[in-house]
């Protein structure tokens, strides 16, 4: 199997896509002749066409609307968001109808062809505006499904899923790990079911719980703690919408103890909802409380990027305070 | 691309150099303006035209006066605005898809929808195809090609440019027609719908109805241009003002836009002037911020008044066959009312569904929890215990007409 | 005290807020001559003229534009928009820009005189567009100050303090108590604080947390209960950010129970950070698992509304299975 | 109000009758055009516009080589469109409220803002008076009258709109100018932001610099209309299409535009028409998206050359100035820019302040848990730790100049 980045991970699952299904197309800013800035869609447009691979004007409202009409008419595109910080002028779309369409009607029309990517997350001095995690805000939305993959091999599976799903997907694309994460990648076509978890690690003592770009960092922590002799499990949520309740649950039932972490601000991030139906759900197993290691409580800072982010040292941190309790 | 000549004057044009003339072909007295041409619109459309307007308008005399007896939580007219609405949608191809805003269901009733459908839907009974989901008015039919409505306004405006460049792409020669009022025109979609329709040449007839008022804000509050139609000019686009109470000319300026668009992929803005004769809502009282005097000078534009004299000019209708019309559509509208009222609300499993394709596991534990809760309390959840108990149950609320 | 409602009540905050200070300014969609479409601002025009009471176009994200731009400017903008469930084009100059204009701007610039009104809620047959409970979409949003009143008291008092707040505050109505909810209120001005909760009733064995037009629900369940001998302690949480994670985790501390409470989706809905807060804080005091009450992981539904909502007989219920645990 | 005349015949407009003409006085040889007045620039201001288009230049240019190096992460280039810039920023009053989109650091030079400035803010030290929160070039300052930068785009056109609204209440004769591109303009802020302005009369300037690209999207991409002026017909909003690279025309036009906004409350948009002679970023590389020679075209038609040579004709500056200006202002960067590299981050505290004008105690409390972090690990935080050491630490980062 070849060796790919995750980048390429996902220009190789649109270009499946497309070939496949002529009704997919692929859209948003500098996403057609350029291929994007970031080169997802690179040669997209040389492959298939212009009518099916396009510039939009610089609109994300206007992107997501025309996005979610397409997918009502039958289509099914892939929407481009060029930073998932920028995806907010889009939230009416998304939270009022991409979410609601199916469900308003009576099951008379639907937008479920709808894929929206978008970059995300922060470690690349971004600032503020180039490093939001925003998965949180869309997770209070019945209707959406959210899925954030790992590493290349999860890109590929997970948007190809994505995108041939029945209901609309917000695809969140670490971009972090864009070029830095590589793996080997089967070329043919294969999916990842949605709404799974995996356990990535089994182990004893510990439940960690995170997605996306968050992975290679409680990878890091495990290590360390493992060095303490803790024995750690590690989840990888995979899809925040629906979640895999059950099989957080049953790792935590084993363990007794749970650290979840995510890059964005704790306050209202989607470790609360884990936290909160886990607690309920395993009461009497918990051992100690379950720890967030999140992002501060402030916009994401640019020149304390490091301070602010939730790395391996704060969850090996967790990890001990949690079995210390 | 901008290739304008220079000039070496700072001169600022004010905005103002261009006034949009109004199109119009029918005089209030059912004669066709000097110099006006006559529409090419045979007997049978144009009675089929002005039974949907008729019918419109009775429909929502009626269950207006049933949402002030309490029978119906909330409604909305189209009175005033039924020439603009049906004589654009008689300009279609049926098969063309409609996405309106929420005072249009003129064209739905063109487009045949029964009164037992629309009904259905108002009273939110297990036969509406939208599962007594939303507000009444919030019709949608997929064999009639009319989405849904969603309240948000604006919000179909750039879904039917998608919409519509999906039909393009399909290759099978239709449009979409996008209805939205001045205020909703307003909106950030209504620009990033105008523009994208015109960078990406969508099939899409954009159909502004300029009826003075959003809610209580006037037109003069909203835009202090002429109208919403001087925006095409921004957006190389295509456009025709044209008197909204005048069937004919709403009909034939939207068969000519549907050609532009379907022929020549031009998306095509329309303005219609004219009039929300009735409040805005069950909810609003129209006394609290316009006159009488000029709610009677709109009065006497009356669209179906009009149309009326034009069809007798015409020998094609009488004062016998108007109220024959009339007396049927009144018995109908109550008869079809008082058989969707006694229908029972939909399944409670329906609260579940739709949220996506199928039903998740976790919102099947919610339902579960949900009904042995009601179960313990039945009398608290009438509706919902209703559903519970198979003797009392219906058929499938799913069943065909969609 | 004159017995008022909740909308006179709000009139009245208003009033006050301009009649003292020339820079306060209300606007919004027919909020101008008519007095908004639930006559919040009814006479404000006539008092203050049209420079500083009008009616906006049709615009949200222009609404909020343009308020934010008056609050950097110096101004004291209350802009209103119509429901909250049409907040939602707005999102991105909330989110992203009123929330971080002072933080991003290293205080050179705020906007903290930014007061945003909208009603939210359900119990009113409104179906999707009309009912809906946003607040946990911008709980996640550092910046931000929530609050909500319960009752035509609270929301003279806590409205007064949102608008001199020097941070931007979005006031959230509920929309069903406006002229269900009757009160004796004081003519004069007064304030009360935000960020923190109130103990509307104290009890022992069990602490009931809402905020808003639940803590009427609150009370019909607690009623019920107390009839069963339970006593019932009851929290109105008032400000949702900053949050009072003291008064409840004090509360709590003593109760060993928890139940809360919000008319919004179960999933990604601010009960979930308070649990996951109080399961941390609270760990060793809790004899059973959070319980949340709360709508459930769909869209706001019309006919069957009345299932849907989170009322007194759930929490009722809830609380007995609190207690048997 | 729509008050327009009526016709009988169904003509659409094209929505390309509108031809904007491109108002234009210096010719690239430094001499007017035919017919083109000279504008009434005294000595000091001219040379004062052009100092501050060639320190932007220079500044660009060392400090994208300084990004080559990796000495800085991010840059943002204005080369090309200086003339556009610093000629309007010239013709307001420096009270006046500048809102940028990012590429407008001229007006900053123009108005003061120093190297030493500029620098602090795009190292993000402890003296950037944005905390080193944002990323490089996101300056602002209150005492200039400068609105610190946000990244996304457009929000600042509303926000432009309410301020000059609140200007106009405050009744002190100022006004706003807001830039933003072509591209920006596509975003439904900006639909909003110029109806608004026209509705409720507020003196802002809307200064959309076109200079045919965003990111890799060439304007024809972006909208199918004749630039963006036309869309000022459609706010009735008086508008001005100008040469961007034509410093005399910018200035003129600016200055009316003022007088317009200011004493008659007119929001005004203008249009000028220019170049990205640079990449989009540093992480930008145009030649994946247009031609050699379309740069090369462009690069001729420099608008500093052109002020340049029309300094020279007035005897008001020469070749010798030119390298001596250069060379100080050069040396001047590297100095500076030295100077603000070896200055400490901002301390740890400023985490969690401004987030709220008063620190709340969770926030005070997330801060206290981090540095007992940070001082467990101070290897691998050594920007937090640092600070956390008061042998290390230096003055207040909050110190004047804001
Ligand atoms: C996004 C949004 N904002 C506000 C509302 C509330 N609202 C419903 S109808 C309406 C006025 C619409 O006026 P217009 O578009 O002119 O249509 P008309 O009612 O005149 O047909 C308003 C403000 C809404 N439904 N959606
Ligand atoms: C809301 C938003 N969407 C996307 C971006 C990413 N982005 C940054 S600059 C840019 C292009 C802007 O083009 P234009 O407005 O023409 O300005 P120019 O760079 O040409 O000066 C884009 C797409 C952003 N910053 N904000
Ligand atoms: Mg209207
Ligand atoms: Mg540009």
């Amino acid at each position: 199997m070849p060796t790919i980045n995750m980048l390429q991970a996902i220009n190789q699952a649109l270009d499946i896509a497309m070939a496949e299904d002529d009704k997919v197309l692929c859209f948003g800013e500098d996403v057609g002749g350029f291929g994007g800035v970031f080169r997802a869609t690179s040669h997209l447009q040389e492959k298939y066409g212009k009518a099916r691979c396009f510039n939009t004007p610089l609109v994300e409202q206007g992107i997501i609307g025309f996005a979610n009409g397409l997918a009502a008419q039958g289509s099914v595109p892939v929407a481009e968001i060029q930073f998932a910080d920028y995806i907010f002028p889009a939230f009416d779309q998304i939270v009022n109808e991409t979410a609601k369409f199916r469900y308003r009607s009576g099951d008379l029309f639907n937008v479920g062809g709808l894929t929206i990517r978008a970059p995300y997350g922060g470690g690349i001095s971004g600032g503020l505006y180039h490093s939001q995690s925003p998965e949180a805000y869309f997770a209070h939305t019945p209707g959406l499904k959210i899925v954030v993959p790992r590493n290349p091999y999860e890109a590929k599976g997970l948007l190809l899923a994505a995108i041939r799903d029945p209901d609309p997907v917000l695809f969140f694309e670490p971009k972090r790990l864009y070029r830095a994460s590589t793996g080997e990648v089967p070329e043919e076509d294969y999916q990842l079911p949605l709404g799974e978890a995996e356990v990535t690690k089994e182990g004893a003592d510990i439940t960690l719980l995170g997605w996306g770009a968050q992975m290679e960092v409680i990878d890091r922590a495990v290590e360390m703690a493992e060095k303490d002799g803790v024995s750690c499990e590690v989840i990888d949520l995979r899809s925040i919408l629906p979640w895999d309740e059950d099989t957080v649950a049953e790792s935590v039932l084993k363990t007794g103890r749970l650290v979840i972490t995510h890059e964005a601000p704790r306050t209202g991030g989607f470790a609360g909802e884990v936290a909160a139906a886990i607690q309920e759900r395993c009461f009497l197993y918990l051992e100690s409380p379950i720890q967030r290691v999140t992002g501060i409580d402030t916009p994401f800072p640019l020149t304390l990027e490091k301070e602010y982010l939730p790395d391996h040292l704060k969850i090996y941190e967790a990890i001990k305070t949690s079995l210390h309790y | 691309m901008t290739t304008t000549a220079q000039t070496h004057r700072p001169d600022f044009l004010s905005g103002d150099e261009y006034s949009i003339p109004t199109y119009a072909v029918l005089s209030q007295d059912g004669t066709l303006h000097d110099g006006a041409e006559g529409p090419d619109l045979e007997r049978d459309k144009a009675l089929r035209i002005y039974h949907a307007m008729v019918a419109t308008r009775v429909l929502d005399e009626r269950m207006m006066a049933a949402q002030r007896q309490g029978r119906l939580s909330f409604y909305m007219q189209c009175t005033g605005e039924e020439a603009a609405v049906i004589g654009s949608a008689a300009a279609l191809d049926d098969a063309d898809m409609i996405m309106a805003q929420y005072r249009e269901q003129g064209a739905l009733a063109y487009r045949g929808f029964s009164f037992d459908e629309f009904m259905n839907q108002l009273f939110g009974n297990e036969l509406d195809y939208g599962k007594g989901r939303q507000m009444p008015i919030h019709y949608g039919s997929r064999k009639l090609h009319y989405m849904t409505i969603s309240s948000p306004l604006a919000t179909q405006i750039p879904q039917a440019t998608g919409y519509a460049y999906g039909q393009k792409l399909a290759g099978e020669g239709l449009c979409t027609i996008v209805y939205f009022g001045e205020g909703a025109a307003s909106e950030g979609d209504f620009h990033a719908a105008l523009n994208m329709a015109a960078v990406h040449e969508a099939p899409v007839i954009f159909f502004c109805r300029n009826n003075g008022y959003a809610i209580s804000t006037p037109s003069v509050e909203q835009f202090a241009a002429d109208g919403v139609a001087p925006r095409a000019l921004g957006y190389r686009m295509h456009v025709i003002r044209v008197d909204g109470n005048d069937v004919l000319a709403v009909y034939r300026a939207t068969e000519k836009a549907r050609r532009l668009a379907v022929e020549e992929n031009k998306p095509v803005l329309i303005e219609a002037m004219t009039y929300r004769l009735a409040a805005h809502s069950s909810s609003d009282d129209p006394s609290g911020y316009r006159s009488r005097k000029e709610e009677d000078a709109w009065r006497a534009k009356d669209p179906i008044r009009r149309m009326q004299l034009w069809l007798e000019t015409h020998g094609w209708w009488s004062e016998d066959e108007e109220k024959a019309l009339q007396d049927e559509l009144r018995r109908e509208v109550l008869e079809t009312m008082k058989r969707a009222e006694k229908r029972p609300p939909p399944a409670i499993d329906t609260m579940v569904t739709d949220v996506y394709a199928d039903v998740t596991p976790a919102l099947q534990h919610q339902l579960d929890a949900l009904k042995q809760h009601v179960r313990r309390y039945p009398e608290a959840y009438p509706r919902g215990a209703r559903s519970l108990d198979p003797a009392l149950s219906h058929g499938d609320a799913d069943q065909g007409g969609d």
